[in-house]
This record gives C-alpha cells, structure tokens and sequence, in this order.
C-alpha cells in the first residue's frame, strides 16, 4: 500500500536497474546503514525477549507480574510513547520543507512525550522495587527489568539525541548532514516505539494473564 | 571505598615467574618499539597516514597488523598447553598449575578466535571490498576507524589481565554458573566480558558498514549477480555478524548483571538458568565460525580462479550456497550441546539441519575442483595454501558432521576429537585463506610481491606441522581423552600428546618462515617491484588499479558490463596496455578528512573498560563523559572532507599509466 | 625408528582390526592412522557404547566414501592441469554446465539424507533418557557432582560413594545426575555417551556394563582447579559381588546426612574413594532444590571464601 | 542512461524529498497511521482485560494484535512500502524478522523441552519455596 505516489509512472525498462547504478547518494547510504543498525538492535532485544519469555515463571516464590503490572499506567505509557512517534513524524516533515519553527515545536512535543514515558516508568520500577521487587529478587525480575530497562535506557539516548540535533539545527542549519541525522533518529524513535509495541503485548498483556 | 576499586599491588602476579618474565619481554618490546619511533621522529608521520586514517586500505593492513602481534599471544599459549599435556602424565604436574593452565586456555580461545582470526578476515575485507567494488571506500570510512580502534581496545584490556590481575578460568565459552561472582569472584572473567563486548561493539559497526558498502555502493553497472564472488561471501559474513554479534552482546550483558549487580540469569539461586546462556551464546556461537569461514571461502574463489586462468566454475551456484550457509546457520545452533539432555526429537533435528549445511559447503568444493579443470594452474603460494585447504578442510568438516550424529557426538562431545575438529577447519580454512589471501592481495598492498621460496616453505611447514600437530588428537579423542585437562594419568595418550607438541613445533617453524619470507621480501623489494599493478593476471576491479592504489583508489569509477570485469576487458582489448590511455577527463574527488574520533574513543573505551573490571567508579563516570564528548565534537565538526584536485589526480594517473579505461 | 616401534606396541594396533562387522572393518582401516588405543569409545563394554560406536563408524564410512574420492580428485586435478602439463586441455570457456550442477548439489545431498537418518534414528534409539529394555530390574544410582569430585547415591540401597562408582555388570543402571554447583559432565566412555550436570536439575542416563571390569569414568565439562582430578572408576562386578559391596559398604563409613553434604560440599582435589553407610533419605531431593532459594547472601560470600582460599 | 534511479532511503516517502513537498498528505499519513496504530492499542488491552473472550486463545489473539500493530507501524510511519525502490530495505527487514524468529522460536522450542526433561516435580518446589 504506497499512500503517497512519489515519483509519476517512468518508463521502468529505459532506465538501469537500480542496482546497477552505481554508488548511491549519501542519504541513502546513511539512511540504509542505519537501518541496517536498527535491525541489529532489533535482534539484540530479541535475545532479552528469549530470555524474559523463558524466565517469566522463574518467580523463586517472589511476587509475579499479575501482582505487581499496572495497567493504567503501561496505558498511559504508550499513549505518550504513541504519541511522540507522531510527533517525530510531524517533525520529519517539518525538516523535509525546512520549517525552523515547526521542527522546534514538534521536536519539543516529541521530547516532552518521551520524557513523560520515562518519568512513568521510573516511578513504576521505584514503585516495585520498594515493595521488594527488586530485579534480584529472582530471575523473573532481573529478566523484566532488563528488557524494560534496556528499552527505557534506549528512549533516554534519544531523548539525549534529539536535543542534540535540535542545537545542531540551531547552530548549523539545515545543512545535509543535519539533515540526514534528523533521518536516522527518526527512524530510531519509530523503531522504539515498534519495540514497545512487543514489549507491551508480551511483558504486560500477556504477563497478567494467570 | 578504596579510590582504586579491588585494585592494589596484590594484583600482580610478582610471585609467577613465567607471567612476570612474559610481560616483561612484552614490555620491554613494546617500550623498544616505541622509543624506536620516538627517536627517529616517526610520530607525526603515524599519527597523520596511520592512527587518525580513514581510508580502508590503511585500516585494513592495521588489522593484519593486530591479527599477526595477537598470534605471538595465542601460539605462545598454545606451546605451552602442548608443553603441559607432553609431561603432565601420570601422577607429574607438570610445569602449570590449575590456575595458570586454565587461563591459559582460555585466553588462547579468546584471543584465537575474536583477535587473529576475526581480524584477520576483517582485514582481508577491509582492503579487498571497495577495490573489487570499484569504488573509492566503504560506506562509512571514520566508522571504520572506530572500529578497528575499538577492536584494538579489546586486544589491550585482554593483554592488560596478563600483568594486572588474571584473565577468565572459565574455558573461551565462559559457561554459569562457573562464570558467575560465586565461582569466579576475581576480575578474570571480568576482564574477558568487557574486552570482548568493547571489541564487539566494533564487530558489529564493521558489519553493518561493510553491509551497506556492497549493498548501495558499487562501481556503475555492477548488478549482483556481477560482484565477485569475495563480495558476496563478504555480505553472507557480514550479515552474520549484524544478526550474530547482538546476541553476544546481549548474552553477556545479563551475565554482567548478575556479576554486577545481582542480577539472577544464570544464577544457580534465585530459580536462574545457565541453560539459557549455553543456549544464548551459541545462537551467536555457531554463525560466529561461519564469518570466520566465510570471507576465506571468498578468497580461495578468486585464487583458484585466477590462478587455473578461467573464471569461476558455477557462479550462481556459489551465491546460491554462500547464501544457504548464511541462512543456515542460525539453524544448528543446538549441535554444541547435544549433551544437555534435550530429547530424542530436538536433537535429532538439529543434527540434520547441521549436516545440511555440508550440502552447500561440498557445492563449493566441487565448483572449485571444476573451476581447475580445464585450467592452467599456475602453483604460486596462494595456489598451494588454497589446495591444502580443499585438502584439509574435508577431513575438517566430516569430523564436523561425524559430530553432529547426536549418538556419535554423545562420545566426542568435548573430547579431543572436538578440538582437532575445529582445529582443522579453523586452520585448514580460516589460517590457510588469510594466508592465501595475504599472498594474494600483499602485491596490490605494497607495490611489490612476497617471496616464492620462503612462502612455499612456510606453507609445507604449516601443512606437515598441522597433520602432526592435530591428527593424534583425533585419535585421543576416541581414545576417551577431553579437552582441557591439566593432568592426565593414562600413560597411553603421552606418545600421542608428544607427537602433538612436536607438530606445534612445526607449525613455529612455518610461523618464522613467514616472518623470513617478509623480511626477505622487504629486503628485495626491487626485484619483486610489480609496477603493471596486475602481477597475476587477475579478474576483478582491484587488479585494474596502481599497485598500491592511490587513496581515492581509482580516477575515475570504472563502469562494469559483466562478471569479472577485468579479464573480459583485457580479454576484449589485448593491445590495450601499449596504446597511449586515451584522453581522460578528471573531476575533483571528494575525500574524508583524518579523524582522531577512532583512537580517542578507543582511548575510553580503555579506561572504561579497565575502571569496570576493578570497580573504580569515578574512573568509569569520566571515560564514559570522554567518550560522550568525543562523539559530540565529532557530530559538530565541520569540515568533513577535502577535496582531491583533478590536477592532482591527472598526474598520479600520468606516472601510473596503466589504469584501463574500464 | 624406535619411537615408531614402541609406539605401536603401546597402541595394541591389531587388537581390534578384527572386527564383525564389514563396514567397520573398512573404516577401522582407514582410521587406523587416526586412532589407537583400546580404552574410549574403540572399545565399548556395553550396548549403549557400542550402538554409538556403531552409528559413528557407519557415519565415517559413509562420509569417507565420498570424502576421500574428493581429496583424491582435487590433487589428481591440480597436478594434470598445472601450467606445465602441454598435453592437458585448457578449457578457459568451462565455466557452467548444468548437468554437473545438478550432480554438484545432489551427491552431498544424497550423503546427508543417509547420514541425516543415521542421526535422527540413532538419536532416538541412544536417547539417554531412554530406558535401556532388559528383563532385569535397572539399578538407580543418583549422581551429584561435587567441586571436584563424585558423589554416588544408592536410593534404594541407603548408601552412597565418592569417586568410586559400583555397578552390578549385566543389570541396566538408570541414573539420575544434578551438581551441586557448576555445570559438569558424567561421562564414562566405554559404558555409553555422556550427559551434563546441572544445578538445580535432573538429567537422565542409561547405561549397561556388559562384562565385569573397571572402566574409567571422569568429567567431560570443564567446571574450575580440580576438574582434571575429578576421575573415578566404575567397577562392574559380577550380581553377587555387588550384593557383597552392598553389605560391606553398609557396614562401614559416615552417615551422610545434611551435615555430613555440607562438609562434602566443600571444594576438594583429588579426593580418594571413600563410601557412607547410610544416606539421609531425600538427600538429592534436597540438593536439587538451591535452585529454587533465592540467593542467601551469607551463604554466597562462603563459598566466594572457599574458592578464593583454596 | 539519461537518469539513474536509486532505492530509496528507509524512512523516506519518496525517492526525491526536494521535489515533494505536500506536507498535508504526509500529515494525513501520519494521522491514518496513529489512529490504526491507537485503535489496535486499545483492542489489545481491551483482549487482556476482558473476561468475554475464550481465555486461552487470548496470547494468540493479543501476538496477532502485536504484530498487526508493528505492521502498521512500519507501513504509515516507516514508509516501508511494497514498490521496487523499496526492496533492499524490505529484504533486510525480511532478514532481520527471520533471524528474530528463528532466535526467539528456537530458543523457546529448545528451552521449553530442557526444562520440561529436567526441572524438579512440582510437589518438590512447593515444598522448597519459601512464599
Ligand atoms: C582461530 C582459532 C584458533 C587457532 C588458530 C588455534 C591454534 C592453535 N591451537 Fe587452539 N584453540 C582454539 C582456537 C584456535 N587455536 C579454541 C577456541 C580453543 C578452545 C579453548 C577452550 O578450551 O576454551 C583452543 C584450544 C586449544 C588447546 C586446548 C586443548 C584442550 O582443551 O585440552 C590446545 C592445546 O594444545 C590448542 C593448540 C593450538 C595450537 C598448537 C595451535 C597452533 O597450531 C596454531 C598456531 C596458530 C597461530 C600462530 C595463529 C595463526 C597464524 C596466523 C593467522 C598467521 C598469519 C600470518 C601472516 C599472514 C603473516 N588449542
Ligand atoms: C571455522 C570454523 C568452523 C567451521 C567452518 C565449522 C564447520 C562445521 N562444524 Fe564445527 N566447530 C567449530 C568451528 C567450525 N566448525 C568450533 C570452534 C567448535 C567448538 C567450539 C567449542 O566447543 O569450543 C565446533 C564444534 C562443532 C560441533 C560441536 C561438537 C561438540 O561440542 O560436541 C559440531 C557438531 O555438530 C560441529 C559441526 C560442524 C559441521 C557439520 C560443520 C560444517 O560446516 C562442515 C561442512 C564441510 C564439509 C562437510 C566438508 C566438505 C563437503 C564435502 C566434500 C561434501 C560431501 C560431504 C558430506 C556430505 C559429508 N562443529
Ligand atoms: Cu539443565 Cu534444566
Ligand atoms: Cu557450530
């Protein structure tokens, strides 16, 4: 399903195939590279995933996730988690007809997002851990705080590397460098929020279910 | 809270004779090196055309260079365990204690396979890629640097535990709990965790840049089913590594938690599970020894191609299997403990999905023995490396799949027989392919050809050495004897183990017959002058270039019309070569800059490395700050490439007349 | 000369040249070079190490029909097509044929499909869990593996052994095997394959001892210092001396009971054989179960101690 | 060879951002995308809430969700489309979801049957745990 019909219909046969022509343009090479990089990380998480899927009933008589997963509050995160992946959406946009003042506006949101997920989940893992569900309290724990931890430690980076980006825009413009690292953390923002969309269903949904 | 961490003076062996005399000559010759340089003002010329380069050829030879000063690590070790196993029979002790053995061999492993044999074939690719791409560097050249900096990060911290504190007990695989603070609480495995999550970290970047690089930069006209046969062993290798490595990483993040922090993984309380890291570690483990087979299989295509005068037999035919191996191998994983007590159905799986793999694998073999037939084989020395190879390897991969018979591997499943197993595959492909390659390519690297005599000389060393060395281990095996054993007391085995220590002895003896073939190599290098910059006759792009190319590796990007380039152009245009190269019209090339961000990185790396494994905390806080800061001056940099002027360029090419106009 | 003569005589080479069956005759030839000695899997004393020598004998013969034609075939090709050779065809233009494309993929293919139905019925006919069929009731033996050294208990018996394994020779002997800490591997190469050891679970193994006799037994599992010490021998003797073991051991020897564990537990090299009288019932129960503690923080910092001292 | 066409970059919407500059349709895009992305959200946890469905064809039911979602995701967001530009960025995708896969599906199948072998009974644990 292609939305937005980009380029009018060519005459595919006169032209080379794309993989003969030669090196490719900078964006896409950097952009491929990332993307390569995403499906690394993607795999690395699914290491945590085996991990936490084959420990989740490894409780050592301590509490389970049906005890301790709130879902209200796993609702509110990824409603903020959903939202600021619009938002960096609206933000490539912005970037894409060089609009100074949106690209602000929309790379604020977005961080206000991501940083409201975050204050969320760190008073959920203060909440457990002060009623002694430490991450060393059984393997169970210790594989869920690392998964969500490792997702969380993930969304901060960005956070870290959106504001970055924001005074690279402010200092040096709208230059294809800058261009291309707004591209990147894009698709790094959207890729976490795909991350949290299995971690919501396997850790949270699944894991109140007696 | 002592400032240092659990570091003090105890944490040097002073009372081990044979470490301390070690690290004293390892010392002492660093010290020689460096002041060397220092005195004849070497410096700046390193630090400005080495340390901060970018350009892939560079960084491709400081691989080799890493691989080679790491293999005087890992062989010393091996003499000594051959050393050790020749005596301690019977009630002797032999020289070693438990202590000292165990980290021995587990060093050996480690350094074996993470820094000679992975550097070895990331340094092949590093040189070889973009000149037989036809392009003008990888994907991502500063990254590259990085790379290999944090590679070479690994190798220190590694070579650090030999003075400071002790390296891991725990055998190259590092299984829990043996690997957990309740049986290992010194910084061994420590030591081993972050040298190789450091290293790995760079592992990982080489993959996805080298992944990029053949995939979205490839000299005009190069379809895929046109890149030599090298680039796309290269992408199976490298895909491997992006899908492999951040399994490893993962793996042994946990098993830092539990170190760390208490964290219950692999715990034997707290209902944790070694299982799952046996399991993890191979996921990464199994397809880990198919990048080192990999790239080599790339090489020993084009030699034996080049070498029997005719292209490859069955070209798709290999892309085909190269690619079947790729994927295959995450599907065997399990063969590595078949002893685990998984039941009859499991294990009966995956031992046929292991020997599927020999499918694909024997295509190559019999596409090579067909790409000789009809040839005219020239037997220079990467032709006799790519023989022994064929030769060996067979015997290397029966042995493999003789194993993955679950009833059978029941028997030899961490016997001898497993060693020698990997042994001959790792020498027989991995060893004998870098050393092929490194013949092969060494003439495009340096302008000038390696010695014939000296080369062949090593070779029939390390091939007789080999057989000696390895093959009465096979035979141990059956006879009932396991791996890493300190002492034994069946006499039996003693002649046998003899016969091994002296096949290691053969096996220097190829080491240093390299080291005289370079040496001697140097010293002429005016007789082995190759000024045509294709001294074999070759096939691909690389060929079509000076010898050793210039940094922006060709003048203009050829344009590709069919597989094997080179040759059907020379084929095409015999009289080329004399005819005054017609006109050309140069273009500035745009270059990157040096960058300093590899080796100043590296340097945090280090330092956060070496601060985690003592526990000295602030030391982490400011390596990790350096680190971040490093980055953030480099994304803030402005200038990132210079531009090559044509005049320039024309006048390198009118001095090296002799790029075709392809 | 000399070295090759004692070398042989040490080797026993002929003693198993004369084989029954034919295939592993041929192999055992070809192998001759490789192997020697008459004490691992060469020479099985019981049905499990000798379906397993089987599988892997017919598994080599397989492979090195198509192995060794291969090695062949590649120096025949290299030497008569070398550069020198005028009468050889240079043939640059061989490049592909679809024939032997085809013959290419479809040797291995028809070598694996053999060998892939050697592996998957073997693996289900030497599955280690599976119960050895006889008529004769199995013996139980519970296994722990200790740093560093065996621990052997007689469920059924009241009795336990360290480092010194007694079988009835001709009964099946069903075993049940955990650790007591790190990972180990039961192994004992002329009575059947070996199996890991795990804290906190139980592997399962079946083995029969043929003839009576003393077999080696040892870990296959690098588990730290004393691992090379951790040998011990299987004795196999006849029914009525095993019922004779039996009442000498009970008559002599600790009790092993919680306490007594605990201080067996303790990292120890080389220990020699000794045997309890009597064994607290639910003793490997109770050992199984660390796995399930949470980590008890004192408990930990001792055995760190006792590594460290040792 | 007049024009040479490259894949396009991940993430992008068009192989020429400079000449498409309709920010409303990629508005509208974005919009479609989290209004299916935010209804499959609450379906999902509506699933695990509930007590009107058949209980144990609710992981099923919940990973088809998931999985639905991240599609989405890819699609509206990612712009991962199925047009010929986009195909190197489709196959490593392809790949990546392949080895995630066969690493999380292996590990489970092969975890599942160890400890099924070889974990104690469970009177034992009731009677070790300490609740
Ligand atoms: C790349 C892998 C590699 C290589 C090359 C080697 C090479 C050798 N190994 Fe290695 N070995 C391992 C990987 C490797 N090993 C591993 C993974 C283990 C298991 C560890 C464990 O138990 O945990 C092991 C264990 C191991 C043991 C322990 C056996 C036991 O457990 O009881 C022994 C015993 O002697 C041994 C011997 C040797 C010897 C004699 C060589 C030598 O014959 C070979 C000498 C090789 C070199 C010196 C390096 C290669 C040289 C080059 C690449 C030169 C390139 C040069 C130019 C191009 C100029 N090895
Ligand atoms: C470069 C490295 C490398 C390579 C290429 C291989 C290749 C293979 N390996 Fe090996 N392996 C290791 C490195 C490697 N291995 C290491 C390091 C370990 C031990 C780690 C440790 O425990 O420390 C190990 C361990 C190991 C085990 C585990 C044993 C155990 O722990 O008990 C097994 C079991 O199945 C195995 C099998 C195979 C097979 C089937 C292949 C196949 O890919 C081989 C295929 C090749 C051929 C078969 C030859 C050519 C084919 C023909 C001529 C066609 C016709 C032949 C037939 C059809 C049979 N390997
Ligand atoms: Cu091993 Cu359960
Ligand atoms: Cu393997």
């Amino acid at each position: 399903m292609n939305l937005t019909v980009a380029v009018g219909e060519v005459d595919r046969p006169s032209l080379p195939s794309t993989s003969q022509a030669g090196p490719a343009p900078k964006r896409i090479v950097v952009a491929y590279g990332f993307w390569i990089f995403l499906l690394s990380d993607v795999v690395m998480f699914a290491a945590l995933f085996a991990a936490y899927a084959v420990l989740a009933t490894a409780t050592s008589g301590g509490p389970t996730g049906a005890e301790l997963f709130d879902q209200v509050s796993v609702g509110i995160e990824t409603a903020c988690l959903l939202a600021s992946s619009y938002t960096c959406g609206l933000m490539s946009l912005a970037v894409g007809s060089r609009r100074r003042g949106a690209t602000y506006l929309t790379a604020a949101l977005t961080f206000a997002l991501g940083a409201a997920f975050l204050v969320f989940e760190l008073s959920e893992f203060t909440g457990m851990i002060a009623r002694g569900a430490t991450p060393q309290r059984s393997a169970f724990l210790s594989a869920f705080f690392t998964l969500v931890g490792c997702h969380g430690l993930h969304v901060s980076a960005g956070l870290i590397w959106l504001s970055v980006m924001m005074v690279q825009v402010a200092v040096k413009g709208f230059r294809p460098t800058v261009e291309r690292r707004l591209q990147c953390l894009s698709l790094f923002w959207h890729a976490l929020d795909i991350i949290w969309v299995g971690l919501f269903t396997v850790v949270y949904l699944m894991g109140v279910r007696p | 809270m002592n400032v240092l961490g659990k570091l003090s003076w105890d944490a040097i062996p002073f009372d081990q004779p044979i470490v301390m005399g070690a690290s004293a000559v390892m010392g002492l010759a660093v010290l020689v090196v460096l002041s060397w340089v220092t005195l004849k003002g070497h410096w700046p010329y390193l630090w400005r055309e080495w340390i901060t380069s970018v350009d892939h050829k560079r960084i491709g030879v400081m691989y080799f260079l890493l691989a080679l000063v790491m293999l005087l690590r890992g062989f010393s070790d091996a003499i000594m365990m051959r050393g050790q196993q020749a005596v301690a029979a019977g009630g002797a002790q032999g020289y070693l204690p438990p202590e000292h053995f165990d980290q021995i061999f587990s060093a050996h492993g480690t350094i074996m396979i993470f820094f000679v044999a992975m550097p070895l074939v990331i340094g092949l690719m590093n040189f070889v890629l973009p000149l037989q791409l036809g392009v003008r560097d990888v994907a991502f050249p500063t990254l590259n640097s990085v790379s290999f900096w944090l590679t070479a990060s690994g190798v220190l911290l590694i070579n650090i535990s030999l003075v400071v504190g002790e390296f891991a007990k725990t055998g190259w695989v590092a299984y829990p709990p043996l690997s957990e603070l309740q049986f290992s609480p010194g910084v061994g495995v420590d030591y081993y965790l972050w040298a190789l999550q450091i290293s790995g970290i760079g592992t990982l970047l080489t993959g996805i840049n080298f992944v990029t690089t053949i995939l979205k930069m490839r000299a005009p006209g190069m379809g895929y089913m046109r890149m030599p046969v090298f680039c796309w062993t290269s992408l199976a290798a490298n895909l491997l590594i992006v899908a492999a490595f951040p399994v490893l990483t993962a793996t042994f993040a946990m098993l830092l938690l539990d170190r760390y922090l208490g964290f219950h993984f692999f715990t034997v309380g707290g209902q944790g599970n070694p299982m799952m890291y046996v399991n993890l570690f191979w996921v990464w483990g199994h397809p880990e020894v198919y990048i080192l087979i990999l790239p080599v299989f790339g090489v020993f295509s084009e030699v034996i191609a080049t070498f029997s005068g005719k292209p490859l037999f069955g070209y798709r035919s290999m892309v085909a299997a190269t690619m079947a191996i790729c994927v295959l191998s995450f599907l065997v994983w399990l063969h590595h403990f078949f002893t685990m007590g998984a039941s009859a159905d499991v294990n009966g799986f995956f031992g046929v999905m292991t020997m599927i793999i020999a499918v694909p694998t024997g295509v190559k073999i019999f596409n090579w023995l067909f790409t000789m037939w009809g040839g005219r084989i020239r037997f220079t020395v990467p032709v006799l490396w790519t023989i022994g190879f064929m030769v060996t390897f067979v015997i290397g991969g029966m042995t493999g799949v003789l194993m993955a018979v679950p009833p059978a591997d029941f028997q030899l499943h961490n016997s001898l027989f497993l060693v020698a197993h990997f042994h001959n595959v790792i020498i027989g492909g991995t060893v004998f392919g870098a050393m092929a390659g490194y013949n092969y390519w060494f003439p495009k690297a340096f302008g000038f050809k390696l010695d014939e005599r000296w080369g062949k000389a090593s070779f029939w060393c390390w091939l007789v050495g080999f057989y000696i060395a390895f093959m009465p281990l096979y035979a141990l095996g059956l006879m009932g004897m396991t791996r890493r054993m300190q002492h034994y007391d069946d006499l039996n085995w003693q002649p046998w183990l003899l016969v091994a220590a002296a096949g290691a002895v053969v096996i220097l003896a190829g080491i240093v017959c390299q080291i005289i073939q370079l040496i001697v190599s140097i010293r002429n290098r005016e007789q082995l002058r190759d000024a045509s910059g294709d001294p074999w006759n070759g096939r691909t792009l690389e060929w079509s270039t000076a010898s050793p190319p210039p940094a922006w590796n060709f003048a203009i990007l050829p344009h590709v019309d069919g597989a094997d380039a080179y040759w059907a152009l020379k084929e095409g245009k015999p009289a080329n070569q004399d005819q005054p190269a017609r006109p050309r019209k140069y273009e500035p090339i745009e270059m990157p800059n040096n960058s300093a961000t590899g080796f100043v990185t590296a340097f945090f790396a280090v330092v956060t490395g070496f601060a985690l494994i003592w526990h000295i905390w602030w030391m982490v806080g400011l390596g990790l700050f350096g680190a971040f800061v490093t980055v953030l001056l480099f994304a803030f940099r402005n200038d990132e490439e210079t531009e090559v002027q044509a005049e320039q360029i024309a006048r390198f090419d009118r001095t090296h007349q002799l790029e075709l106009v392809v | 000369m000399e070295i090759v003569t004692t070398l042989c005589s040490r080797l026993r080479l002929t003693s198993w040249v004369c084989q029954r069956d034919r295939v592993s005759v041929i192999v055992l030839i070809g192998a001759s070079t490789l192997s020697g000695c008459a004490e691992g899997v060469l020479d099985p004393k019981g049905p499990i190490a000798a379906g397993e020598r089987q599988i892997l004998f017919n598994s080599l013969g397989i492979m090195l029909a198509i192995v060794i034609p291969t090695i062949l075939a590649t120096l025949g090709v290299a030497f008569w097509f070398r550069h020198s050779n005028t009468r050889a065809r240079y043939l640059p233009g061989f490049t592909y044929s679809g024939r032997l494309e085809m013959l290419v993929w479809s040797i291995p293919a028809m070598t694996v499909l053999l060998v892939g139905g050697v592996a998957w019925i073997g693996s289900h006919d030497l599955d280690p869990g599976k119960p050895i069929a006889d008529t004769i009731k199995p013996v139980t033996i519970q296994v722990v593996s200790l740093d560093w050294k065996w621990l052997f208990i007689y469920p059924d018996q009241g009795i336990a052994s360290v480092n010194q394994l007694t079988i009835p020779a001709g009964t099946p002997v069903s075993f049940e095997l955990t650790s007591s800490g790190v990972m180990n591997s039961f192994f004992v190469p002329q009575l059947g394959g070996q199996i890991y050891t795990m804290a906190g679970m139980t592997t399962r193994l079946h083995l029969l001892a043929d003839h009576p006799g003393t077999y080696r037994g040892l870990s296959a599992q690098f588990s730290g210092d004393g691992f090379a010490d951790m040998r011990f021998n299987v004795d196999a003797v006849p029914a009525a001396n095993f019922e004779q073991w039996l009442t000498a051991t009970r008559n002599t020897g600790q009790v092993l009971d919680t306490q007594a564990y605990a201080e067996l537990a303790k990292p120890s090299i080389a220990v020699a054989p000794f045997s309890y009288r009597n064994v607290a019932p639910n003793l490997f129960k109770s050992i199984l179960s660390t796995r399930l503690q949470p980590d008890d923080q004192s408990r930990l910092s001792q055995a760190v101690e006792q590594r460290t001292q040792k | 060879m007049t024009e040479i066409r490259f894949d396009r970059a991940p993430g992008d919407r068009s192989v020429l951002p400079e000449t498409e500059e309709k920010t409303s349709a990629g508005v509208l895009v974005y919009t479609i995308g989290l209004v299916i992305a935010a209804t499959l959200t609450s379906i999902s946890f509506w699933v695990a809430n509930t007590s009107l469905l058949w209980a144990p064809g609710i992981p099923l039911g919940l990973a088809v969700l998931g999985i639905a979602q991240m599609g989405v995701h890819l699609v509206f967001f990612l712009h991962i489309t199925t047009g010929p530009d986009n195909t190197n960025n489709v196959l490593a995708l392809a790949f990546g979801v392949l080895i995630v896969i066969l690493v999380v599906a292996g590990s489970l199948w092969i975890m599942a049957n160890l400890n099924n072998n070889m974990m104690p009974p469970l009177e034992l644990m009731d009677l070790h745990m300490q609740r």
